[in-house]
Parts: C-alpha cells; sequence; structure tokens
C-alpha cells in the first residue's frame, strides 16, 4: 500500500521535474508572448498608412541588423503626423529629452548565433517570410521559433552545390 | 536555457543584447555596421595613424592607418591595448576634489564649473605670475602650444616637460646632439635625427631598442621588416652593442655584450680602425683623421672587454657596406658620459659620409605651417630639476599636472613628493588616479585620447613631414573635459590679455584654424579651397602629410674640431660594496609604467623572459650560480640609494656584471590592475654625478648589490622553466 | 539431498575441502547466510555514517566544481586530464575482476570459485558506476553531457562516433548493463530463499526480486542455459572495454600514450587490480559478517595464485612496452623516463613498481596466500601501484610533449582529492550496504557445489567422486 | 581557385599562413590584437603563473648558446590549422571539425569540454576557459560583437579570425566580385609592424601565400607528424659579421 503510494508521488515528482525542465528549454525560442515595449507602438497601423518596412528597419539591405528606427526619424513624421495621440506624446518626451528610447527584443537570436539580413534580402526573401505578417499585428509577435533546425530546413533546401557552404557551422557560429 | 542560462553562466555565451537607437545618428552610421573613423595613437610620442573600428557608438578595436606615412597600417602592442584606456574601469568619472585632504584618496565629485571658479579665483588671486608652475609629460603637441600660449600671456615660466618614456629615449640628448652637429648659429629646435634603416645594409646599434620602445618602434619595425627581406640588395645586418640582449638584440645577428659606459670607446675605435686602414670606398678620411687622433685600438679592446679582432671585423663590414648607419640609442643617454658616447657614435655616420645617403642619417623636414614646427617638444633634466627646487622654495602657488606621473617616473632623491606638498594649489588632469593625483587637490580628468581632439607632429620615423590628427571616435564616456577647454575657459576667466591671446570658443575652433594653416600647401596629400573643406578632409584623412617623400640632408657643421673625447663613465656605488652595474630597461608592454593599468598589458608576456604581471631581476647564470639563486629565488637588490626585492629570471644574455630590472610596475595607486604588483627600480637611482652636470636624468649610472632572501615567488612565465628554453629535444 | 549420510559423515579431513559443509543441513547452510545480513551492529551504523558523509562532502565538491568551473581542479595547460581520468580508468580496471572470476571460472568449472561469485559480481557492478561518474565529473559542461548521446534532433546534429570516448560510453554501458543482468539472474533463486525464510520489508523486497521462482526443474535449466550463454556473451565485453578505454589515450599522438600494447597492457592491469581488489574486500567481509566457514583458506589460496598469475602477466607486458619505448629512444618518451627514473616522477615510478612487483614474490608463498592478513596487505599494495601506474600513463605523460616551451606542472586540489574519495567510500557504502540487503554467498551455488561430490566406497576405502552437473 | 564553378560544388579557398622568422621581432603586437579582436579573457597573475593564460598565439623564444655567444630567436605559435588534425577525430560531439575551408573549425557553443582535443594537439595551441571570464564593466564595452564570449568549460583556439573572412566574403559577394587576394587579414596579420605574418589563400598559386609557401626557406612545425599543417614557416636567415 504504502508502495503504491510512494511510487505515485515518485511518478508525480520526476513528471514535474522533465515539464519544468522542458519548458525552461523551449521558453526561449518559442514563440514568444509580446514584450511590453516602452511605448504602445502599433505595426499594423503603419503598415495600413503604407509605411513600408524598409523605411523604418532601413539597413537590412545593407548591414547585419534589420535597425530601430533613430528617435530623430519617428520624430520625422510625428512633428505633425498624430501628434495629439498619447503614444506619440510620449515619443515626443524622449526626442524633448533626448533620450534614446530603450525598446524591447522582439526577434531573438543566441548570441552565438551570428545572422545576418543583407545576405538572406539578397537572396531574395521577404521580411514576411521569417517574420510573419507583422503588417497585421498591433503587438509585434516573434512568429516561427528560431531555432537551428529552422535555419537548416531551409539551408539544405537550396542548389546542392551551395548546400556544402550554407551546413557549414562557421557560416553562423564564429 | 537562456533565462536559467545568464543567472547560473550555464549559456555557452554571455548574452548581451541592447536595443538602444540613437536619438539622432550620425550620417555616416548605419546600424550593424562598422564605421571607422582616422585618428592619432597616444601611447607614446611617435604618433602613429590609427583607424579605430565603432559599432553602435561605441569602440571595437584599433588597427593602424594605412595611408598614414609614419606606422603604414601597422601598429604595436601597447597601441592596440588603447581600447582598455578608453574603458578602464578605474578611470574618473568625473572632476574631484580630495575632501579628506590631500593624501587621503577621498574624492568628492564636483560642477566643472565650481572647479573652474575655484581655478580662476587661485589665478586671480595670484602673487606673481612666475608663481604657476604647468608640468606637462606626454601631451600633444596642440594642446601644447594652448599652455604654452596660455602661461606667455600669463607672464609664467613656460610649461616644464618630463615623462620617463622619453627621458629612457633619450630624447633631450638626441635633440642636444642634433643642435650640436647639425644646429645652425641661431641654434634653433633642431628635429630628432632619423635613420634610415629600411635601406641600410648595416645596421650598427649603440643601446638603441629600436623594435621595442625607442622613438618611434613601430616604423623602426617596419623598416626593419624590410632591411631583413625586403631589399634588393640582399639580407642586411644588424649588430647590435649593448651589456643586456635586448629584443632588439635578439633580432640581431650578432650581439657586442659592451662594458656598460664603453660604447662610445668601442665607436671611436671603430672610427679609429676605419681612419687607420683607410676601409670603405668614400676616398680619403683624411678629412676626420682628426676626430680619432688620440684612440689606441688596443686601449679600447681592454676598456671595452671587446677583442680587437672583432673590431676590425666590424669595422670591415660598417665599412665594406655601401649603406650603414650608426644609431646612437637611448640607454646611451642613461650613462655619465653619455653626449660624448652619442657624439663618438653619430661621428662614425660623419666619418663614411652617411649625411644625407640611402640608408644613411637624415633630418625629417619641417611642416610648411607655424603651428607644426616646433616639433622637438622635451625640456633638459635640468629644467625639471630646477622647477623641483622651486617646488621646494615654495615660489610656486598653482601647480598644473598633465600627461606625467612625477611621483612614479622621478627618483626618490629627486624629492618631487616634498616638493609638491609645498605647493598650496596642485591641480592633475589624469584620467585615473595616479600616485600624483593622490598629492592633487583637484583632479579634472582629462577625456581619453579616443575621446578628445588634438595632433601630433610625427617627428621622427616617418619619411615625409606629417602632422596626425586625433578626433574623438566615441562619445565622452563620462563627465570629463578636454585640457585644452578647460585652459581656454580659464582664459575667458581671467580675461585682460591672456583672454586675447587664447580668443578660442574651443578646442575644435582652434584646431580648425590651425589645420587652415596648411590650406593651399600643393606638395600635401589634398587640399581645398575653404577652410571648413579642409578641415573635414583632415578629419577624413587622420591628418595631413607630403604626397611625395620629403627629408633634409643634414649638414654636419658642428663637427668638432679636436679630439673625439670619450671620458671613463662614473658609476654611483664603489665596485666592491656594489659589484653589479644597474641596467632598468623600459618594458615592451608597459614602457614607463603607464600601461601598468591595462590588463591586456599586463598578462601581455615579455618577449625575452615571456614573464608577465610583475617585476623580476635578470641575472646572468654565472652570476646566479655564485650567488646561489635560481628562477623565482626572490632577490634583494640593494644602490646606495634605495633597495627592492623580485624574483630572479635566470638571463643568459646579461654580462655577468650587471643586473637588468623592467621598468613598469610598482605602482602605489593607478586603478586595480596596477597597484601593488611588483616593484619600481627607480628607487634605486642614484643622483647625476658631476660628470653628468645634472644634464640629464642618468638612469644607466648606478651600482647595486644582490643579497638573498630565501624566499621563492612564482613568476608567471608563457616559457615552461622544465623545458628550459630549448626549441626541441632532438 | 536433505539427509547427510553416513559415508559422508565418516569422509577422511583431507577432503574436507572438497565436500564443502559436509556436516551442514541445507536449513543451516540458509540460516548461516542469512544471519549475518540481520546483524547490524553498532559499528556497522557508524561505518555507513563515514562513508556517507565522506560521500556527501564529495558530492559538494562536485557542485563546487559545476559552479566555479574545472579550474577549480588542478588541471592546466598541457595536463588537461588528471586525478578524475586516472580515477576513472582504475574503477574500470577493477570491475574486471567480477566477470573474470563468475564468467571464466564458470566456464573453466572452476568449483572453488562458488563462495565468491556474487561479491566479485557485485564488485564489477559497483565499480562501474563509479567509473561512470567520471566521464561527466571531468566534462567542463555537464549539464551538456546529453550531446554525447546519439539521440534524434531536428538540428540534424548526432555524436562522432570516431571519437574513442564514444566507444568507451558504448562499452562501459553495455558491460553495466551485461554484468548487473548477470548479478541479478544468479539472484534469483537466492532471492526466493530469502523470501521463503523472511518477513516485513525485507519480504516485500525479496518476493518482488525472486520474481516468483519456485525451484522447478524448468525453472533452473533456463536458469543454467541463461548463465552460461551469458558468461560467453560477457567475455568479449569484458576483453573489449579496457581495450578500448586504453585507446582513449592510444590514437592520440601524445608521446608515451601512441602505443599500440597499450590494450593488452592496460586488460592485464585491469584483471590485476581487479582480483588483488576482490581478495582484500573478501577478507574484509570475512571479518565484517564472520563468513569464515564459507571463505575458507582454499579460496584465498586459489585467489591468491591467480592474482599472482596476473601480476606476473602485468609485469611482462609493461616489460614490453617500456623496452620499445626505450629502445625506440624518441626524444619526448626518452625524457619521460629520464623524470621517471631520476626526475620528478621518480617518487611514483618506484612506488609503482615495488607495489606491483613485491606482491608477485609474497603470493608465491602458500602462506602468505592462505592467511587472510598477508593476503590483504598484498593485494592492497598490488592496488596502490596499479593506481599509481595509471597516474603516471595520464598525468605523467601529458606534462611533457614535442614542444619543450609548453611543458607543464600539476598540483591536485582538494576538490579533485575530494571527488576521488567520493567515489572510494560510495563504492564501499554500495558494498556494504548491498551485503546487507543480499545474501554475499550464493547459497544454490554451494548446495549444488555440495551435490556433485560424494564419497563413494569402492572396496574398502573412501573415494570422492564428482558429478556432471551444469 | 574560385575562376571553375564547374564542379557541383562550389570551389572553395585553402586559408594558409606564412610566418617569416626573419622577420618577426618578437613584438608581442599580434598577441594582444589578438586578444583585443577575439575577445580573448585576461587571466590574473596566479592563474597565469599556472600555465592557464588564454593566448591563442604565443611568441616562443629559444635560447642558442652561452654567453657571450648567446643567441635568442623567436617563433610566433598559434593554431596550425592541420589538414590532418590529430584535435578534430578526438572531439565527441563534432564541436571541432575540418571544415570546407581547411579551416579547423572550433564551435563554442558545441563544445562540452572533454579537453581531449587539447591532449591530441601536438602543438599545445589549444586555450581551455578554466573559470567564467570576466570583464569588469565598462570593459564589456570592447568585445568584438562579431565573436562568442566563451563561458567557463568552453575549448577556444586561433581561428585565422573566421569573422572576418565571413566578413568580406559578404562584403564581396555583396558587391557581386571574387574575393582579392591579402583582402581578408587576421588581426595578427594586419597589425605585424615588420609584416613576418601574411595570410591568404593556397589554392590560388598566384597569392602572395603561395609564393612564399615555394620559398626555399620554407617550412612547417613539427611537420614528420604528418600533420599538414597551413601554418608555413620561412627560416629565420643567418648572416655571420664577414671577416
Amino acid at each position: 500500500m504504502t508502495g503504491r503510494r510512494s511510487f505515485v508521488i515518485a511518478l508525480v515528482a520526476t513528471a514535474l521535474l522533465v515539464g519544468t525542465a522542458y519548458w525552461r528549454i523551449h521558453r526561449a525560442s518559442e514563440v514568444s508572448a509580446a514584450s511590453d515595449q516602452p511605448i504602445p507602438f502599433s505595426h499594423r497601423i503603419h503598415a495600413q498608412a503604407g509605411v513600408q518596412c524598409l523605411f523604418c528597419h532601413s539597413s537590412a539591405l545593407r548591414s547585419d541588423v534589420a535597425g530601430i528606427p533613430s528617435v530623430q526619424k519617428c520624430m520625422g513624421c510625428h512633428q505633425t503626423i498624430a501628434a495629439d495621440r498619447e503614444s506619440v506624446k510620449i515619443l515626443a518626451d524622449y526626442w524633448q529629452r533626448q533620450e534614446p528610447i530603450h525598446w524591447q527584443p522582439v526577434n531573438t537570436m543566441p548570441d552565438f548565433v551570428f545572422f545576418s539580413h543583407q545576405p538572406h534580402l539578397g537572396a531574395g526573401l521577404s521580411c514576411e517570410t521569417c517574420h510573419g505578417n507583422v503588417g497585421q499585428m498591433d503587438v509585434a509577435r516573434q512568429q516561427t521559433n528560431m531555432d537551428m533546425g529552422w535555419c537548416l530546413d531551409c539551408h539544405l533546401k537550396q542548389p546542392q552545390e551551395k548546400t556544402a557552404r550554407l551546413a557549414d557551422c562557421l557560416l553562423c557560429h564564429k | 536555457m537562456t533565462g536559467a542560462g545568464v543567472l547560473t553562466g550555464m549559456s555557452p555565451t554571455v548574452r548581451r543584447v541592447a536595443l538602444e537607437p540613437f536619438v539622432r545618428p550620425p550620417e555616416e552610421e548605419l546600424p550593424g555596421r562598422a564605421t571607422w573613423y582616422a585618428s592619432t595613437c597616444r601611447q607614446c610620442p611617435a604618433g602613429c595613424g590609427i583607424l579605430v573600428r565603432v559599432i553602435n557608438g561605441r569602440a571595437r578595436k584599433i588597427e593602424g592607418n594605412p595611408a598614414h606615412p609614419l606606422n603604414r597600417g601597422k601598429l604595436c602592442a601597447r597601441g592596440q591595448a588603447g581600447l582598455q584606456v578608453l574603458y578602464n574601469p578605474d578611470r574618473l568619472q568625473n572632476a574631484v576634489r580630495q575632501s579628506g585632504g590631500r593624501g587621503s584618496r577621498q574624492f568628492k565629485p564636483i560642477q566643472w564649473t565650481e572647479a573652474i571658479d575655484q581655478l580662476s579665483s587661485a589665478f586671480k588671486s595670484l602673487g606673481a605670475p612666475s608663481r604657476v608652475a604647468f608640468l606637462g609629460g606626454l601631451m600633444s603637441d596642440h594642446l601644447l602650444t594652448l599652455v604654452s600660449g596660455f602661461l606667455k600671456a600669463l607672464g609664467a615660466p613656460p610649461p616644464v616637460l618630463f615623462d620617463l618614456h622619453t627621458a629612457l629615449e633619450g630624447r633631450a640628448e638626441a635633440t642636444d646632439m642634433a643642435r650640436r652637429w647639425f644646429g645652425d648659429s641661431q641654434a634653433q629646435g633642431v628635429p630628432l635625427p632619423l635613420y634610415d634603416i629600411a635601406r641600410a645594409q648595416v645596421v650598427f646599434s649603440f643601446g638603441a631598442n629600436l623594435l621595442e620602445t625607442w622613438m618611434s618602434p613601430v616604423a623602426q619595425g617596419r623598416d626593419y621588416g624590410l632591411m631583413r627581406q625586403g631589399q634588393a640588395g640582399g639580407r642586411g645586418l644588424l649588430v647590435q652593442f649593448e651589456p643586456r640582449l635586448s629584443a632588439t638584440a635578439a633580432s640581431a645577428d650578432e650581439w657586442i655584450p659592451v662594458k656598460p659606459g664603453t660604447e662610445g670607446l668601442i665607436a671611436l675605435g671603430l672610427g679609429r680602425i676605419i681612419v687607420e686602414d683607410n676601409l670603405g670606398q668614400v676616398g680619403s678620411h683624411s678629412e676626420h683623421a682628426h676626430l680619432y687622433r688620440n684612440v689606441s685600438v688596443t686601449d679600447v679592446a681592454d676598456a671595452s672587454g671587446v677583442s680587437v679582432e672583432t673590431l676590425r671585423r666590424l669595422a670591415n663590414a660598417f665599412a665594406a657596406a655601401d649603406h650603414s648607419v650608426a644609431i646612437p640609442g637611448g640607454y646611451l643617454a642613461g650613462l655619465g658620459n653619455g653626449s660624448q658616447t652619442m657624439d663618438a657614435v653619430l661621428a662614425l655616420n660623419v666619418l663614411m659620409r652617411r649625411l644625407g645617403r640611402e640608408g644613411g642619417v637624415f633630418l625629417p623636414h619641417q611642416v610648411p605651417a607655424e603651428p607644426f614646427a616646433s616639433s622637438a617638444s622635451v625640456s633638459s633634466f635640468a629644467q625639471v630639476t630646477d622647477l623641483i627646487e622651486r617646488l621646494k622654495a615654495g615660489q610656486v602657488d598653482i601647480l598644473l599636472i598633465h600627461g606625467c606621473n612625477p611621483l612614479y617616473e622621478l627618483p626618490q632623491w629627486t624629492g618631487i613628493a616634498e616638493a609638491i606638498r609645498r605647493v598650496p594649489l596642485v591641480i592633475s588632469f589624469s584620467s585615473c588616479v595616479d600616485e600624483t593625483a593622490v598629492l592633487a587637490d583637484l583632479v579634472l580628468p582629462d577625456h581619453t585620447y579616443l575621446e578628445g581632439w588634438g595632433y601630433q607632429v610625427v617627428s621622427p620615423g616617418a619619411d615625409r613631414p606629417a602632422v596626425s590628427g586625433q578626433q574623438p571616435v566615441v562619445r565622452p564616456l563620462y563627465d570629463t573635459r578636454a585640457t585644452g577647454d578647460v585652459m581656454l575657459a580659464l582664459a575667458a576667466r581671467i580675461g585682460g590679455q591672456v583672454a586675447q591671446a587664447l580668443p578660442w570658443s574651443d578646442e575644435v575652433a582652434f584646431l580648425e584654424q590651425n589645420s587652415a594653416q596648411l590650406l593651399g600647401t600643393s606638395s600635401g596629400i589634398y587640399d581645398a579651397h575653404t577652410p571648413a573643406g579642409f578641415w573635414s578632409l583632415w578629419r577624413q584623412h587622420g591628418g595631413w602629410w607630403t604626397e611625395k617623400p620629403l627629408r633634409d640632408e643634414p649638414e654636419a657643421i658642428g663637427t668638432p674640431t679636436g679630439p673625439l673625447q670619450v671620458s671613463p663613465a662614473v658609476f654611483a656605488g664603489d665596485a666592491q660594496q656594489h659589484p653589479f652595474h644597474l641596467i632598468p630597461y623600459p618594458s615592451l608592454a608597459l614602457s614607463d609604467g603607464r600601461g601598468a593599468n591595462l590588463p591586456w598589458l599586463q598578462e601581455m608576456p615579455d618577449p625575452m623572459t615571456t614573464a608577465s604581471w610583475n617585476t623580476w631581476v635578470e641575472l646572468n647564470p654565472a652570476t646566479a650560480r655564485s650567488l646561489q639563486v635560481d628562477n623565482n629565488d626572490v632577490v634583494k637588490v640593494v644602490s646606495p640609494y634605495g633597495e627592492l626585492q623580485a624574483p630572479v629570471v635566470v638571463y643568459p644574455g646579461i654580462r655577468p656584471d650587471a643586473v637588468a630590472i623592467p621598468i613598469g610596475q610598482g605602482h602605489r595607486d593607478y586603478g586595480r590592475f596596477a597597484q601593488g604588483r611588483g616593484s619600481n627600480p627607480l628607487a634605486l637611482l642614484a643622483p647625476p654625478s658631476e660628470q653628468a652636470r645634472g644634464s640629464w636624468l642618468p638612469w644607466g649610472a648606478t651600482r647595486v648589490r644582490i643579497e638573498r632572501t630565501g624566499r621563492k615567488q612564482e613568476l608567471a612565465r608563457v616559457e615552461s622553466l622544465d623545458g628550459a628554453g630549448r626549441e626541441k629535444l632532438r | 539431498m536433505s539427509q547427510a549420510d553416513p559415508a559422508r559423515a565418516s569422509a577422511p579431513s583431507e577432503y574436507g575441502e572438497r565436500l564443502l559443509l559436509e556436516a551442514r543441513q541445507d536449513a543451516d547452510i540458509n540460516q548461516a547466510v542469512l544471519q549475518p545480513m540481520f546483524r547490524t551492529g553498532p559499528a556497522f551504523w557508524v561505518l555507513v555514517t563515514i562513508l556517507g558523509t565522506l560521500v556527501a562532502w564529495g558530492l559538494y565538491a562536485w557542485g563546487y566544481l559545476v559552479y566555479w568551473g574545472i579550474g577549480a581542479s588542478g588541471k592546466n595547460r598541457p595536463v588537461y586530464w588528471t586525478l578524475f581520468i586516472t580515477t576513472f580508468v582504475f574503477w574500470v580496471g577493477i570491475s574486471h575482476a567480477g566477470t573474470m572470476i563468475s564468467a571464466v571460472l564458470r566456464l573453466l568449472k572452476a568449483d572453488w570459485r562458488r563462495p565468491i561469485t556474487r561479491g566479485a559480481e557485485a564488485m564489477t557492478a559497483f565499480a562501474l558506476m563509479m567509473a561512470g561518474l567520471y566521464p561527466l565529473v571531468h566534462l567542463g559542461r555537464v549539464w551538456k553531457f546529453y550531446w554525447m548521446i546519439p539521440y534524434p534532433n531536428n538540428r540534424l546534429m548526432w555524436p562522432n562516433f570516431q571519437s574513442p570516448l564514444m566507444w568507451d560510453m558504448v562499452a562501459i554501458f553495455t558491460y553495466l548493463i551485461g554484468s548487473t543482468l548477470y548479478l541479478y539472474l544468479a539472484l534469483i533463486p537466492d532471492m526466493a530463499m530469502a523470501r521463503d525464510y523472511t518477513g516485513g520489508w525485507r519480504y516485500r523486497l525479496y518476493r518482488a526480486l525472486a520474481l516468483g521462482w519456485r525451484g522447478t526443474e524448468g525453472e533452473w535449466h533456463k536458469l543454467h542455459r541463461a548463465l552460461s550463454i551469458f558468461s560467453v556473451a560477457i567475455i568479449p565485453i569484458f576483453l573489449s572495454v579496457h581495450s578500448i578505454v586504453s585507446w582513449d589515450f592510444a590514437v592520440t599522438i601524445q608521446p608515451r600514450w601512441h602505443s599500440t600494447i597499450f590494450a593488452p597492457y592496460f586488460v592485464v592491469g585491469a584483471i590485476y587490480s581487479g582480483l588483488s581488489a576482490l581478495a582484500s574486500i573478501l577478507v574484509l567481509v570475512r571479518r565484517g559478517m564472520r563468513l569464515q566457514e564459507f571463505l575458507r583458506a582454499e579460496h584465498f589460496n586459489a585467489l591468491g595464485r591467480l592474482v599472482m598469475v596476473a601480476g606476473m602477466a602485468w609485469t611482462y607486458f609493461w616489460f614490453a612496452g617500456f623496452l620499445v619505448e626505450w629502445y625506440g629512444n624518441e626524444p619526448v618518451t626518452r625524457e619521460l623516463i629520464r623524470q621517471e627514473v631520476a626526475g620528478h616522477l621518480a617518487p611514483l615510478f618506484y612506488l609503482q613498481m615495488s607495489a606491483n612487483l613485491i606482491p608477485v614474490g609474497l603470493l608465491a608463498f602458500k602462506k602468505v596466500r592462505t592467511t587472510p592478513v598477508l593476503l590483504l596487505a598484498a593485494t592492497l599494495l598490488v592496488n596502490v601501484g596499479m593506481f599509481t601506474e595509471r597516474a603516471l600513463i595520464v598525468i605523467g605523460s601529458l606534462q611533457r610533449n614535442d614542444i619543450p616551451f609548453n611543458w607543464g606542472t600539476y598540483r591536485p586540489t582538494w576538490v579533485e582529492v575530494s571527488i576521488v574519495v567520493m567515489t572510494f567510500a560510495g563504492f564501499a557504502l554500495l558494498y556494504t550496504l548491498f551485503s546487507r540487503i543480499v545474501p554475499y554467498v550464493p547459497v544454490w551455488e554451494i548446495k549444488e557445489g555440495r551435490l556433485r561430490y560424494t564419497m563413494r566406497r569402492i572396496g574398502r576405502l573412501l573415494v570422492p567422486t564428482a558429478a556432471e552437473i551444469e | 581557385m574560385a575562376q571553375d564553378v564547374k564542379s557541383s560544388v562550389e570551389a572553395a579557398p585553402r586559408w594558409a599562413m606564412i610566418v617569416d622568422l626573419d622577420r618577426c621581432t618578437g613584438c608581442q603586437a599580434c598577441v594582444v590584437a589578438c586578444h583585443a579582436e577575439n575577445n580573448i579573457p585576461v587571466v590574473n597573475e596566479q592563474q597565469a603563473a599556472y600555465g592557464r593564460w588564454m593566448h591563442w598565439i604565443i611568441v616562443d623564444r629559444y635560447w642558442e648558446g652561452e654567453y657571450p655567444n648567446v643567441k635568442a630567436r623567436f617563433t610566433p605559435v598559434m593554431c596550425q590549422q592541420c589538414a590532418q588534425a590529430p584535435c578534430e577525430p578526438v572531439c565527441p560531439v563534432f564541436a571541432t571539425y575540418h571544415n570546407r575551408e581547411g579551416l579547423n573549425a572550433q564551435v563554442y557553443n558545441r563544445c562540452i569540454g572533454t579537453r581531449f582535443c587539447g591532449n591530441a594537439c601536438p602543438y599545445k595551441v589549444r586555450a581551455y576557459n578554466w573559470f567564467e571570464p570576466e570583464f569588469p564593466s565598462p570593459l564589456t564595452e570592447q568585445l568584438n560583437p562579431d565573436v562568442t564570449v566563451r563561458s567557463r568549460g568552453i575549448m577556444e583556439k586561433c581561428t585565422f579570425c573566421i569573422q572576418r573572412i565571413r566578413r568580406a566574403e559578404l562584403d564581396a559577394k555583396a558587391q557581386g566580385r571574387q574575393l582579392a587576394d591579402g583582402e581578408v587579414q587576421p588581426a595578427c596579420v594586419q597589425t605585424c609592424p615588420p609584416s613576418a605574418l601574411v595570410f591568404g589563400d593556397l589554392n590560388d598559386p598566384n597569392s602572395q601565400v603561395s609564393q612564399l609557401a615555394r620559398s626555399h626557406r620554407s617550412f612547417r612545425l613539427l611537420d614528420e607528424l604528418g600533420t599538414d599543417p597551413a601554418v608555413i614557416y620561412l627560416k629565420g636567415g643567418e648572416t655571420n659579421v664577414p671577416g
């Protein structure tokens, strides 16, 4: 009898342990919950207003990172546009104080991964391929869990003479 | 895993994601891509051109500027470590006052306005302008010009310049020598001579550590490479004359372990042989025969311990080569008979007609603009001792100290500490708390050279006139302020002719105006129509230099009419009591100790001993055996004027009658990486003898004795002692 | 076989060795084996506590190592492997005795093995468990150890089966599983026996472990089949395991490691140290559990002989290896030999040689072999020697390499030592508890042995005859 | 090399380095440059004294002869990037392996720290993170964002500045051209004052390294071990003063 109870307890304990471990490991890379940003910024509104991704994230074509627009760039439009909105007022305050805005990263990569936007856009990928249709979102979220399997999945589908290079660890890990 | 990872360090890497966009980005900035800014290295006086890799507003790497005529894209270890000057964890973050009084080490932050108020009021309430003193060290030329102008207008004596690095490379003495030989009648600043190592077939270096810290090591290192493998004429030859086998001697083909103080005699001996046997293809030597009239080769051999055969062999080699040069190095300047020795060495070039010849001796061409003319920015050691006397006599009320750390860099006998204590108001511009700052009332930290403006006239080393421009590559990390701006602000406050003498709103205006002086110089690599245009090009290129090589041919108008004299060197301490010659030498990593707060340089292995992080005492194996000490045994080194303790390094490349100790460690303050580590051999130095006439710091003219302590201390070495320096077991 | 027949009773004493426990009833034997399990006096608990504390301390040390990094141990560049790997090799060596005894001797039908098989097999299992810890302990990032396990993953990453460490893992696990099963199989009948003689938690435990053994012909037949299959199957594993361990070293080009003789040399060394360890343990257990009447002079005698032979073999292989090194005169190896003969490795070297050679001489005497104390001394000495030997191979060799500029030294730290001690204590602890939970002497094997021999009267004299059972 | 793209797999370079011992002055600029470029942690005096320094390149200094006829020679030693690397087969998790450009890849985030490669390497050029590296703030700002910061328990070594190679390749690709010879320069090569170090592609017969490799002075470290290194040394010359 006692044996059975202890067995059950042990079972539950292990289950909990495994569960937490799994959650810990996958929480980082899973499609993440939206992180709260210093300013309630909506991609949807801007997309509907016809702003292209590359207008704000302008360095994606030429650099590793897509780039977060400078306060100056934001103010470039918001001097006049929607200047009375609450969220824009917050922005204006930052500009007043000449203080950088600490945006929360949405798409994170472990820092032993060296990803560069430029070659991917060069290869003809579109932003949506990896980031999903951010234009439909009020709050941007990570759409795909960007783990190594996900990268390889695409790299190995490339023309056969390229795969040797595209599957080399040193391509992304340095 | 990331979350847990950061906590426990179990993630493979430390996560550093900062999403901090600019408020208003610099127009050249592209997020995620490096921007390279051209500037000037200030780790030593040479003034190499650098490019700094800046990403998202942070400097990440320093590299040589390939376009720069001095270093051609190359850089030395200390130059590479410049980042840690900028990001040093022990930097002062704002102006501070010592609240607990001087020496209390209690520093209280103060506002800059407050600080300048105090300064100006002090200047206003100054009795006589002569009661101000400015002690400058490794300061860039623009600041020197500003400060000189300031003091001149004030009617105060000009700034006194001293830093141990330039003292050890013997800049002042080299300048004197150049003035004696090449200076015209109205002896104004004659630049340092320039030795064309790259194209020489034979280089005789007398105690010049060309490849370590002397003058312009990067340029000389580059030339050395060319001299070895870059010449059509075949592999060049380097012979090194010095009592200790330095890293330069290690690269040399032959090392002549000279008895300290007899380098000059050897030079005379060589000259004598050349004259006697009429060696070389330069025709008759009769013109210079008188220089060597009363030299006896055998006496030279006896005195120096170098055999007559060797002397003849070397004389032949030197004379036979079409391109050969003899270089009087910094070590000579530390000897009692320094000036005579240097003359004797330089005379070899004159004798062999090497002045202005390929692979010979040149003088750098002046930069064709007034502000950049004064290049030889050194004071004689006499001026330093005079200043100290004035301080002791209480004739100074305000002492400003920039770019040097006299408490560390001057030997005790100068009594610098007491002297400074005498001064009512002491201002230090040091960017971190060093030994001197501890004795200051106010510390007004200057920008580090990666945050500040300036320029440096390149001398010597470049094959053409060049000015290295210095510009900020990052926004200042802390609330520091450029000393130039402080002086200007002060001048404005004082008003009167001082304010008129320094009319500029800030440093940059001053620099822009000065740079514009070169506007319309046809020989430059660039030119512009407007000062503004010129200024932007200046910053782009990191300075200004001429398109083509341009050097002057020196005329030996000052050649002595009588025979050359080299009197025997006098050493402090008698040979019985103190049997060993002390050879303190600048550490390749820490130079004169200003590198001691940079972890990269602390851990950098010394090329010869592969040791790091500490001070050591180099002994010849025979000497060590006779003293019954071995590696890592701590010995006490005692001179008539002081003593220190350090572990032994048994060093095959040093004379048995000499002891070598690297300079650079032994800081009492100066940050976590420097303080309380090793000891400072300057403590052993003796004051100048009669012979030295107090004209310079005789750092090579002291005798010491060695005492065993019985203690052991494991020195951090890369080399394994078991391996005993062998390459292979075969 | 319930009744002791008169002929047996009147057997001459010189046959006593063969006719084990002649005068005993089966029931008595059962009791004689079971009783010691229940005798847990204060001494026992004291022992358990001491061992327990040592293990706990060792675990703390391990935690410390993981938290601060491998730097907490005395390793450096170039001495990347030290006490951990040394002890690992040592334990794997120890583990070789068990199968040697029960598998090899079972096949050879050496009857004297019967009372000591279980002790030996238990030793194998526990030694392997201890050995198995080290590959984890010495990892720089132990929390990533699972990357060595081939499991499918979307990163398409697999372990590198070229690496000796992978061979190691496979070999060790195979051997551990094999030997544990082997131990358990031979345990089943005794579990049943214990089940029938005990109550309380022991009863429940034994009932579970006995798998409802009833002792029918069919069951006995299957058991014997299984055991004989196992004993054949496990011998190649037993030979391979230490060969593979030796290849950890032999496949590198590190001078002194890069040797072709390592595999057999290591195996022989393993048997040597294993058998010695077994002998030592038997002496101690015999004393501790008062099993004098089961573990008798003849067992020690035979075991002693084996150890002696293994010792000779080891000496031969050592000399063979040394000869090649010495004659090859490869500079670094020469330097190492110099260090061993007259350098900083000399103390270890002479300890190794004396501790390994002296016992061979001692064990030549029957007096030594049959006197427990002397046997204990001799065999302990052997294991001191073997540990030193491993230390010399692993740590000694790494201090020298082809570029004298990079030679190194090594000073152990408390962390390393604590962890090494932990495994010794852990082994002892497991073994002690084991001896209190499981019949240390395999009752059924003894009984079986009894059955093999009977005294038959032929004419006027009694002749011992052996029956074929297995 | 890259001219023939007929083959089914893209042609790859074979990166190699020349070390001209006749030029090397032992000035240690390469050592510090390497620290700065590759985020190599600085340990401390005690650790360094115990042989736990992390330099990826060290300048061996060898003594010859006795005073007064004593000579010292310098030999910079970094990872030799062997074609037949002893360190590669022993790694149980492929953290170190041979890549298509002839580099000994060291994948930090894959390394589990068995240190087997360190034992296997005959040149002993692999450095191990004995403890968590320390960068007291703001020294963190000096870290090169293109290079992983290794945590404790990870083996690291010279990578021929792979991050610079990749950067140059990307830029060349973006501008649609081939890499030029000498375009890629590891930190040590870039800074070396006497230009004792040269870097380039051995598969390109016209590259500077290929030409220097054909010099009569060329040799390779511990060549007898058959590791086929990609680092080629040029013997230091000996000119004795005639007489």
